[in-house]
Protein backbone atom coordinates (compact mmCIF):
# COMPACT_ATOMS: atom_id res chain seq x y z
CA UNK A 1 0.00 0.00 0.00
CA UNK A 2 1.36 3.23 -1.14
CA UNK A 3 -0.01 6.60 -2.34
CA UNK A 4 2.33 9.04 -3.59
CA UNK A 5 0.94 12.91 -4.72
CA UNK A 6 3.63 14.69 -6.79
CA UNK A 7 4.16 17.51 -9.60
CA UNK A 8 6.04 15.26 -11.45
CA UNK A 9 4.98 12.84 -14.10
CA UNK A 10 5.09 8.94 -12.99
CA UNK A 11 5.98 5.91 -15.25
CA UNK A 12 3.17 3.06 -14.87
CA UNK A 13 5.30 0.51 -16.64
CA UNK A 14 8.05 1.28 -13.85
CA UNK A 15 5.39 1.09 -11.13
CA UNK A 16 4.02 -2.21 -12.00
CA UNK A 17 7.28 -3.98 -12.43
CA UNK A 18 8.57 -2.56 -8.95
CA UNK A 19 5.69 -3.92 -7.42
CA UNK A 20 5.47 -7.15 -8.71
CA UNK A 21 9.55 -7.40 -9.24
CA UNK A 22 10.40 -10.99 -7.06
CA UNK A 23 7.00 -11.78 -6.34
CA UNK A 24 5.62 -14.97 -7.43
CA UNK A 25 2.09 -14.54 -5.43
CA UNK A 26 1.03 -12.16 -7.65
CA UNK A 27 -1.24 -13.66 -10.31
CA UNK A 28 -3.01 -9.94 -11.81
CA UNK A 29 -1.69 -6.47 -11.98
CA UNK A 30 -4.33 -4.13 -13.13
CA UNK A 31 -2.93 -0.60 -13.98
CA UNK A 32 -5.18 2.98 -14.37
CA UNK A 33 -4.00 5.56 -16.10
CA UNK A 34 -5.95 8.70 -16.23
CA UNK A 35 -5.00 11.89 -19.02
CA UNK A 36 -5.81 14.72 -19.35
CA UNK A 37 -7.83 15.48 -23.05
CA UNK A 38 -8.20 17.80 -25.39
CA UNK A 39 -11.96 17.70 -25.03
CA UNK A 40 -12.03 18.66 -21.16
CA UNK A 41 -14.93 18.54 -19.23
CA UNK A 42 -15.29 22.25 -20.03
CA UNK A 43 -15.10 21.99 -23.58
CA UNK A 44 -11.66 22.46 -26.10
CA UNK A 45 -9.15 22.52 -23.45
CA UNK A 46 -5.26 24.36 -23.72
CA UNK A 47 -4.24 22.89 -19.99
CA UNK A 48 -5.52 22.40 -16.92
CA UNK A 49 -4.28 23.50 -13.09
CA UNK A 50 -4.93 20.89 -10.68
CA UNK A 51 -5.36 21.83 -7.37
CA UNK A 52 -4.65 20.08 -4.24
CA UNK A 53 -5.60 20.13 -0.37
CA UNK A 54 -1.75 18.93 0.85
CA UNK A 55 -1.73 16.42 3.69
CA UNK A 56 -6.03 15.71 3.52
CA UNK A 57 -5.26 14.78 -0.15
CA UNK A 58 -2.70 11.63 1.36
CA UNK A 59 -4.62 11.07 3.95
CA UNK A 60 -8.00 10.44 1.72
CA UNK A 61 -6.17 8.48 -0.67
CA UNK A 62 -4.79 6.45 2.14
CA UNK A 63 -8.76 5.85 3.42
CA UNK A 64 -9.67 4.73 -0.01
CA UNK A 65 -6.53 2.41 -0.82
CA UNK A 66 -7.13 0.76 2.96
CA UNK A 67 -10.88 0.50 2.46
CA UNK A 68 -10.23 -1.36 -1.02
CA UNK A 69 -7.92 -3.58 1.17
CA UNK A 70 -10.71 -4.10 3.09
CA UNK A 71 -12.89 -5.16 0.51
CA UNK A 72 -10.39 -7.58 -1.64
CA UNK A 73 -7.59 -9.97 -1.23
CA UNK A 74 -5.35 -7.33 -2.60
CA UNK A 75 -1.53 -8.07 -2.48
CA UNK A 76 -0.19 -4.76 -3.40
CA UNK A 77 -1.26 -1.54 -4.66
CA UNK A 78 -0.46 1.83 -5.88
CA UNK A 79 -2.47 5.27 -6.02
CA UNK A 80 -0.29 8.24 -7.57
CA UNK A 81 -2.34 11.72 -8.33
CA UNK A 82 -0.31 14.44 -9.96
CA UNK A 83 -1.17 18.40 -9.38
CA UNK A 84 0.07 21.50 -10.96
CA UNK A 85 -0.55 22.68 -14.44
CA UNK A 86 -1.07 19.72 -16.89
CA UNK A 87 -1.47 19.67 -20.40
CA UNK A 88 -3.52 17.00 -22.67
CA UNK A 89 -1.94 14.18 -23.41
CA UNK A 90 -0.31 14.03 -19.79
CA UNK A 91 -0.62 11.54 -17.32
CA UNK A 92 -2.84 12.66 -14.19
CA UNK A 93 -3.63 9.74 -11.89
CA UNK A 94 -2.41 6.04 -11.97
CA UNK A 95 -3.77 3.45 -9.93
CA UNK A 96 -2.22 -0.50 -9.29
CA UNK A 97 -3.66 -3.27 -7.61
CA UNK A 98 -2.34 -6.52 -7.55
CA UNK A 99 -3.92 -9.80 -6.53
CA UNK A 100 -4.01 -13.70 -7.16
CA UNK A 101 -6.78 -13.75 -9.48
CA UNK A 102 -7.99 -11.19 -12.08
CA UNK A 103 -11.14 -10.25 -10.94
CA UNK A 104 -9.94 -8.91 -7.35
CA UNK A 105 -7.46 -6.90 -8.76
CA UNK A 106 -10.06 -5.27 -11.54
CA UNK A 107 -12.54 -4.12 -9.08
CA UNK A 108 -10.70 -2.87 -6.66
CA UNK A 109 -8.55 -0.36 -9.56
CA UNK A 110 -12.18 0.32 -10.88
CA UNK A 111 -13.32 0.82 -6.99
CA UNK A 112 -10.42 2.85 -6.04
CA UNK A 113 -10.74 5.16 -9.51
CA UNK A 114 -14.34 5.79 -8.42
CA UNK A 115 -13.85 7.06 -4.79
CA UNK A 116 -10.81 8.74 -5.75
CA UNK A 117 -12.98 11.04 -8.18
CA UNK A 118 -15.54 11.86 -5.66
CA UNK A 119 -13.43 12.13 -2.36
CA UNK A 120 -10.32 12.93 -2.64
CA UNK A 121 -9.50 16.65 -2.24
CA UNK A 122 -8.43 17.63 -5.94
CA UNK A 123 -10.05 20.25 -7.98
CA UNK A 124 -9.63 20.74 -11.63
CA UNK A 125 -9.74 24.24 -13.68
CA UNK A 126 -9.38 24.44 -17.27
CA UNK A 127 -8.21 26.64 -19.35
CA UNK A 128 -10.61 27.20 -22.36
CA UNK A 129 -11.22 29.87 -24.60
CA UNK A 130 -13.30 31.77 -21.91
CA UNK A 131 -10.07 31.18 -19.80
CA UNK A 132 -9.73 29.25 -16.45
CA UNK A 133 -13.36 27.43 -15.83
CA UNK A 134 -13.58 25.63 -12.62
CA UNK A 135 -14.75 21.51 -13.55
CA UNK A 136 -18.35 21.05 -12.23
CA UNK A 137 -18.42 17.41 -10.42
CA UNK A 138 -20.10 15.13 -12.10
CA UNK A 139 -23.72 13.03 -11.20
CA UNK A 140 -22.32 10.33 -13.38
CA UNK A 141 -19.36 9.83 -10.79
CA UNK A 142 -21.84 10.13 -7.60
CA UNK A 143 -23.78 6.92 -9.68
CA UNK A 144 -20.67 5.27 -10.08
CA UNK A 145 -19.24 5.56 -6.60
CA UNK A 146 -22.67 4.93 -5.01
CA UNK A 147 -22.87 1.41 -6.71
CA UNK A 148 -20.61 -0.25 -4.48
CA UNK A 149 -22.40 0.48 -1.83
CA UNK A 150 -25.38 -1.91 -2.79
CA UNK A 151 -22.87 -4.09 -4.77
CA UNK A 152 -21.18 -6.62 -3.01
CA UNK A 153 -17.36 -6.74 -3.13
CA UNK B 1 -9.37 29.20 14.34
CA UNK B 2 -7.77 28.69 11.16
CA UNK B 3 -10.03 28.40 8.42
CA UNK B 4 -8.28 27.44 4.57
CA UNK B 5 -9.92 27.41 1.56
CA UNK B 6 -10.10 25.57 -2.21
CA UNK B 7 -10.23 25.92 -5.62
CA UNK B 8 -13.15 28.35 -6.41
CA UNK B 9 -14.65 29.16 -2.64
CA UNK B 10 -10.82 30.16 -2.31
CA UNK B 11 -11.10 32.37 -5.22
CA UNK B 12 -14.11 33.84 -4.10
CA UNK B 13 -13.07 34.59 -0.68
CA UNK B 14 -9.46 35.96 -1.96
CA UNK B 15 -7.02 33.83 0.17
CA UNK B 16 -6.31 30.46 0.98
CA UNK B 17 -6.39 30.87 4.50
CA UNK B 18 -6.71 32.90 7.43
CA UNK B 19 -7.25 32.68 10.85
CA UNK B 20 -10.73 33.90 12.34
CA UNK B 21 -11.51 34.44 16.22
CA UNK B 22 -15.09 32.84 16.29
CA UNK B 23 -17.76 33.98 18.94
CA UNK B 24 -18.61 31.54 21.28
CA UNK B 25 -21.93 31.21 20.01
CA UNK B 26 -20.31 29.40 17.01
CA UNK B 27 -20.49 25.93 17.75
CA UNK B 28 -21.02 23.86 14.42
CA UNK B 29 -19.62 23.70 10.33
CA UNK B 30 -22.82 25.70 9.40
CA UNK B 31 -22.77 28.13 12.50
CA UNK B 32 -19.20 29.06 11.12
CA UNK B 33 -20.36 29.78 7.36
CA UNK B 34 -23.26 31.80 8.83
CA UNK B 35 -20.57 33.86 10.65
CA UNK B 36 -18.44 34.06 7.45
CA UNK B 37 -21.47 35.31 5.79
CA UNK B 38 -21.51 38.70 8.12
CA UNK B 39 -18.15 39.28 7.55
CA UNK B 40 -18.17 40.38 3.65
CA UNK B 41 -19.32 40.64 0.31
CA UNK B 42 -16.77 37.90 -0.83
CA UNK B 43 -18.01 35.63 1.61
CA UNK B 44 -21.10 35.52 1.05
CA UNK B 45 -20.21 35.03 -2.71
CA UNK B 46 -18.25 32.20 -1.81
CA UNK B 47 -21.12 30.90 0.12
CA UNK B 48 -23.67 31.78 -1.68
CA UNK B 49 -24.89 28.45 -2.68
CA UNK B 50 -23.91 27.12 0.73
CA UNK B 51 -25.07 23.65 0.21
CA UNK B 52 -22.66 22.55 -2.46
CA UNK B 53 -19.87 23.61 -0.33
CA UNK B 54 -18.00 20.92 1.46
CA UNK B 55 -15.88 21.19 4.63
CA UNK B 56 -13.41 19.55 6.32
CA UNK B 57 -12.22 19.50 10.36
CA UNK B 58 -8.98 18.67 10.83
CA UNK B 59 -8.74 17.51 7.39
CA UNK B 60 -11.64 14.78 7.87
CA UNK B 61 -14.86 15.37 5.70
CA UNK B 62 -17.91 16.11 7.74
CA UNK B 63 -21.32 17.67 7.56
CA UNK B 64 -22.96 21.13 7.84
CA UNK B 65 -24.18 20.12 11.79
CA UNK B 66 -20.55 18.56 13.32
CA UNK B 67 -19.93 20.50 16.09
CA UNK B 68 -16.29 21.68 15.68
CA UNK B 69 -15.78 20.27 19.32
CA UNK B 70 -11.54 20.82 19.26
CA UNK B 71 -10.92 21.21 15.90
CA UNK B 72 -7.62 23.28 15.52
CA UNK B 73 -8.59 23.80 11.50
CA UNK B 74 -12.15 24.11 9.43
CA UNK B 75 -11.57 24.04 5.69
CA UNK B 76 -14.35 24.74 2.82
CA UNK B 77 -14.47 23.91 -1.39
CA UNK B 78 -16.39 22.84 -3.85
CA UNK B 79 -17.11 19.39 -4.65
CA UNK B 80 -13.86 17.37 -5.46
CA UNK B 81 -13.00 17.00 -9.40
CA UNK B 82 -9.89 15.04 -9.08
CA UNK B 83 -8.80 11.72 -10.55
CA UNK C 1 -5.64 -2.78 -32.59
CA UNK C 2 -3.13 -5.23 -32.56
CA UNK C 3 -2.18 -8.74 -30.67
CA UNK C 4 1.34 -9.65 -30.72
CA UNK C 5 2.12 -13.87 -29.30
CA UNK C 6 5.46 -13.97 -28.58
CA UNK C 7 8.27 -16.44 -26.46
CA UNK C 8 9.86 -12.83 -25.70
CA UNK C 9 9.11 -11.23 -21.83
CA UNK C 10 6.77 -7.60 -22.65
CA UNK C 11 6.88 -4.15 -20.91
CA UNK C 12 3.53 -3.27 -20.34
CA UNK C 13 4.79 0.47 -19.02
CA UNK C 14 6.12 0.77 -22.32
CA UNK C 15 3.49 -0.29 -24.82
CA UNK C 16 1.05 1.73 -22.41
CA UNK C 17 3.46 4.79 -23.58
CA UNK C 18 3.68 3.85 -27.30
CA UNK C 19 -0.37 3.37 -27.29
CA UNK C 20 -0.92 6.42 -25.50
CA UNK C 21 1.97 8.79 -26.67
CA UNK C 22 1.16 12.26 -29.21
CA UNK C 23 -2.80 11.17 -27.94
CA UNK C 24 -5.04 13.99 -26.40
CA UNK C 25 -8.51 12.05 -27.15
CA UNK C 26 -7.65 9.19 -24.51
CA UNK C 27 -8.83 10.07 -20.92
CA UNK C 28 -8.30 6.16 -19.54
CA UNK C 29 -5.76 3.89 -20.08
CA UNK C 30 -6.66 0.27 -18.47
CA UNK C 31 -3.84 -2.77 -18.33
CA UNK C 32 -4.26 -6.18 -17.26
CA UNK C 33 -0.85 -8.33 -16.66
CA UNK C 34 -1.14 -11.86 -15.88
CA UNK C 35 1.84 -13.49 -14.18
CA UNK C 36 2.75 -16.97 -13.68
CA UNK C 37 1.94 -17.72 -9.71
CA UNK C 38 4.57 -20.23 -7.69
CA UNK C 39 1.05 -21.77 -6.25
CA UNK C 40 -0.33 -23.08 -9.76
CA UNK C 41 -3.48 -24.84 -10.77
CA UNK C 42 -2.03 -28.10 -9.99
CA UNK C 43 -0.57 -27.36 -6.88
CA UNK C 44 3.14 -25.20 -6.46
CA UNK C 45 5.23 -25.14 -9.75
CA UNK C 46 8.43 -24.56 -10.82
CA UNK C 47 7.62 -23.76 -13.94
CA UNK C 48 5.05 -24.37 -17.16
CA UNK C 49 5.37 -24.43 -20.71
CA UNK C 50 2.49 -23.03 -22.49
CA UNK C 51 1.72 -24.70 -25.90
CA UNK C 52 -0.75 -22.68 -28.24
CA UNK C 53 -2.16 -23.43 -31.77
CA UNK C 54 0.55 -20.98 -34.29
CA UNK C 55 -1.87 -19.17 -37.17
CA UNK C 56 -5.59 -19.36 -34.79
CA UNK C 57 -4.51 -18.13 -31.71
CA UNK C 58 -3.37 -14.66 -33.67
CA UNK C 59 -6.87 -14.71 -35.12
CA UNK C 60 -9.02 -15.77 -32.18
CA UNK C 61 -7.20 -12.97 -30.13
CA UNK C 62 -7.86 -10.34 -33.24
CA UNK C 63 -11.60 -11.81 -33.30
CA UNK C 64 -11.89 -11.04 -29.31
CA UNK C 65 -10.61 -7.76 -29.48
CA UNK C 66 -12.50 -6.65 -32.75
CA UNK C 67 -15.72 -7.82 -30.32
CA UNK C 68 -14.33 -5.78 -27.63
CA UNK C 69 -14.61 -2.63 -30.26
CA UNK C 70 -17.86 -3.37 -31.26
CA UNK C 71 -19.04 -3.41 -27.53
CA UNK C 72 -17.15 -0.44 -26.35
CA UNK C 73 -16.09 2.82 -27.93
CA UNK C 74 -12.20 2.17 -27.46
CA UNK C 75 -9.56 4.25 -28.79
CA UNK C 76 -7.30 1.89 -28.78
CA UNK C 77 -6.02 -1.61 -27.49
CA UNK C 78 -3.26 -4.34 -27.47
CA UNK C 79 -3.07 -8.09 -26.51
CA UNK C 80 0.29 -9.98 -25.83
CA UNK C 81 0.38 -13.46 -24.85
CA UNK C 82 4.00 -15.30 -24.54
CA UNK C 83 4.23 -18.75 -25.13
CA UNK C 84 7.04 -21.42 -24.60
CA UNK C 85 8.65 -22.05 -20.76
CA UNK C 86 7.94 -19.55 -18.29
CA UNK C 87 8.83 -19.33 -14.52
CA UNK C 88 6.83 -18.27 -11.52
CA UNK C 89 7.07 -14.34 -11.32
CA UNK C 90 7.02 -14.10 -15.13
CA UNK C 91 4.51 -12.40 -17.19
CA UNK C 92 2.52 -14.04 -19.12
CA UNK C 93 -0.25 -11.82 -20.61
CA UNK C 94 -0.78 -8.39 -21.68
CA UNK C 95 -3.89 -6.73 -22.02
CA UNK C 96 -4.24 -2.68 -22.55
CA UNK C 97 -7.62 -1.18 -23.48
CA UNK C 98 -7.71 2.74 -24.12
CA UNK C 99 -10.83 5.29 -23.86
CA UNK C 100 -12.27 8.30 -23.49
CA UNK C 101 -14.09 7.56 -20.31
CA UNK C 102 -13.17 4.99 -18.01
CA UNK C 103 -15.63 2.91 -17.58
CA UNK C 104 -15.47 1.50 -21.05
CA UNK C 105 -11.30 0.78 -20.95
CA UNK C 106 -12.11 -0.96 -17.25
CA UNK C 107 -14.94 -3.42 -18.62
CA UNK C 108 -13.67 -4.11 -21.98
CA UNK C 109 -9.90 -4.96 -20.48
CA UNK C 110 -12.15 -7.28 -18.14
CA UNK C 111 -13.96 -8.44 -20.57
CA UNK C 112 -11.14 -9.38 -23.32
CA UNK C 113 -9.29 -11.76 -20.46
CA UNK C 114 -12.54 -13.71 -19.80
CA UNK C 115 -12.71 -14.40 -23.33
CA UNK C 116 -9.28 -15.14 -23.82
CA UNK C 117 -9.36 -17.68 -21.17
CA UNK C 118 -12.18 -19.42 -22.68
CA UNK C 119 -11.15 -18.95 -26.16
CA UNK C 120 -7.60 -18.97 -27.78
CA UNK C 121 -5.73 -21.91 -28.05
CA UNK C 122 -3.15 -21.41 -25.28
CA UNK C 123 -2.37 -24.50 -22.82
CA UNK C 124 -0.53 -24.92 -19.48
CA UNK C 125 1.35 -27.86 -18.12
CA UNK C 126 2.64 -27.07 -15.34
CA UNK C 127 6.05 -28.54 -13.38
CA UNK C 128 4.83 -29.76 -10.27
CA UNK C 129 6.15 -32.55 -7.58
CA UNK C 130 4.28 -35.01 -9.99
CA UNK C 131 6.36 -34.20 -13.31
CA UNK C 132 4.50 -32.15 -15.62
CA UNK C 133 0.54 -31.77 -15.43
CA UNK C 134 -1.65 -30.21 -17.71
CA UNK C 135 -4.15 -27.62 -16.22
CA UNK C 136 -7.62 -27.96 -16.48
CA UNK C 137 -10.18 -25.64 -18.18
CA UNK C 138 -11.79 -23.84 -14.80
CA UNK C 139 -15.50 -23.61 -14.53
CA UNK C 140 -15.34 -20.55 -12.66
CA UNK C 141 -13.49 -19.39 -16.19
CA UNK C 142 -16.63 -20.13 -18.00
CA UNK C 143 -18.80 -18.03 -15.62
CA UNK C 144 -16.93 -15.24 -16.17
CA UNK C 145 -17.48 -15.48 -19.79
CA UNK C 146 -20.71 -15.87 -19.76
CA UNK C 147 -21.76 -12.90 -17.98
CA UNK C 148 -21.01 -11.15 -20.82
CA UNK C 149 -23.30 -12.39 -22.87
CA UNK C 150 -26.74 -11.11 -20.35
CA UNK C 151 -24.84 -7.77 -19.00
CA UNK C 152 -25.18 -5.12 -21.50
CA UNK C 153 -21.99 -3.84 -23.05
CA UNK D 1 -6.66 -34.39 -44.62
CA UNK D 2 -4.45 -32.37 -42.39
CA UNK D 3 -5.63 -33.14 -38.56
CA UNK D 4 -3.45 -31.22 -35.72
CA UNK D 5 -3.22 -32.05 -32.00
CA UNK D 6 -2.45 -29.78 -29.09
CA UNK D 7 -1.69 -30.31 -25.78
CA UNK D 8 -2.59 -33.73 -23.74
CA UNK D 9 -4.70 -34.59 -27.08
CA UNK D 10 -1.40 -34.46 -28.78
CA UNK D 11 0.69 -36.49 -26.26
CA UNK D 12 -1.96 -39.31 -26.29
CA UNK D 13 -1.98 -39.52 -30.09
CA UNK D 14 2.00 -39.46 -29.75
CA UNK D 15 2.19 -36.92 -32.82
CA UNK D 16 1.56 -32.91 -33.69
CA UNK D 17 0.02 -33.38 -37.07
CA UNK D 18 -0.53 -36.27 -39.55
CA UNK D 19 -2.18 -36.91 -43.27
CA UNK D 20 -5.02 -38.93 -43.17
CA UNK D 21 -6.85 -40.16 -46.20
CA UNK D 22 -10.28 -40.03 -44.53
CA UNK D 23 -13.40 -42.46 -46.05
CA UNK D 24 -16.44 -41.17 -48.34
CA UNK D 25 -18.55 -41.86 -45.28
CA UNK D 26 -17.07 -39.46 -42.76
CA UNK D 27 -19.04 -36.57 -43.08
CA UNK D 28 -18.59 -34.43 -39.60
CA UNK D 29 -16.43 -33.70 -37.03
CA UNK D 30 -17.91 -36.55 -35.09
CA UNK D 31 -17.13 -38.63 -37.88
CA UNK D 32 -13.77 -38.20 -37.78
CA UNK D 33 -13.19 -38.62 -34.25
CA UNK D 34 -15.24 -42.07 -34.82
CA UNK D 35 -12.86 -42.95 -37.49
CA UNK D 36 -9.85 -42.10 -35.74
CA UNK D 37 -10.98 -44.82 -32.36
CA UNK D 38 -10.92 -46.91 -34.98
CA UNK D 39 -7.40 -46.73 -35.68
CA UNK D 40 -5.56 -47.86 -32.92
CA UNK D 41 -5.21 -47.42 -28.91
CA UNK D 42 -3.40 -43.79 -28.82
CA UNK D 43 -6.39 -42.32 -30.38
CA UNK D 44 -8.40 -44.08 -28.27
CA UNK D 45 -7.20 -42.91 -24.93
CA UNK D 46 -7.01 -39.45 -26.67
CA UNK D 47 -10.49 -39.45 -27.37
CA UNK D 48 -11.72 -41.37 -24.59
CA UNK D 49 -13.91 -38.76 -23.00
CA UNK D 50 -14.44 -37.19 -26.73
CA UNK D 51 -16.83 -34.86 -25.27
CA UNK D 52 -14.40 -32.80 -23.53
CA UNK D 53 -12.12 -32.47 -26.44
CA UNK D 54 -12.69 -29.22 -28.69
CA UNK D 55 -12.25 -29.23 -32.42
CA UNK D 56 -11.29 -26.35 -35.21
CA UNK D 57 -11.87 -26.40 -39.04
CA UNK D 58 -9.31 -24.47 -40.91
CA UNK D 59 -8.46 -22.84 -37.51
CA UNK D 60 -12.25 -21.69 -36.36
CA UNK D 61 -13.95 -23.02 -33.50
CA UNK D 62 -17.05 -25.65 -34.33
CA UNK D 63 -19.35 -28.38 -32.65
CA UNK D 64 -18.90 -31.84 -33.11
CA UNK D 65 -22.01 -32.11 -35.93
CA UNK D 66 -20.24 -29.47 -38.30
CA UNK D 67 -19.67 -30.70 -41.63
CA UNK D 68 -16.26 -31.14 -42.73
CA UNK D 69 -17.42 -29.41 -46.03
CA UNK D 70 -14.01 -28.21 -48.25
CA UNK D 71 -11.85 -27.68 -44.80
CA UNK D 72 -8.17 -28.47 -45.35
CA UNK D 73 -7.36 -29.24 -41.83
CA UNK D 74 -9.37 -30.25 -38.71
CA UNK D 75 -7.23 -30.16 -34.55
CA UNK D 76 -8.01 -31.39 -31.70
CA UNK D 77 -7.35 -29.69 -28.62
CA UNK D 78 -8.58 -29.69 -25.07
CA UNK D 79 -10.50 -27.03 -23.35
CA UNK D 80 -7.93 -23.54 -23.35
CA UNK D 81 -6.29 -22.47 -20.36
CA UNK D 82 -4.38 -19.16 -21.93
CA UNK D 83 -4.54 -16.01 -20.00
Amino acid sequence: MAVRIQREPFDAGAEIERLTRGRTDVGAAVSFTGLCRADGETGTISAMELEHFPGMAEEELLRIEAEAHARWPLLGSLIVHRHGRLVPGDPIVLVVTLSAHRQAAFEAANFLMDYLKTSAPFWKKEDNVHGGEWVAAKASDDGARDRWTTKSG
Amino acid sequence: MKIRYFAWVRERVGRGEEEIALPETVKTVADVVAFLKTQGAEYETAFENEKIVRAALDRVHVKSDTPLANAGEIAFFPPMTGG
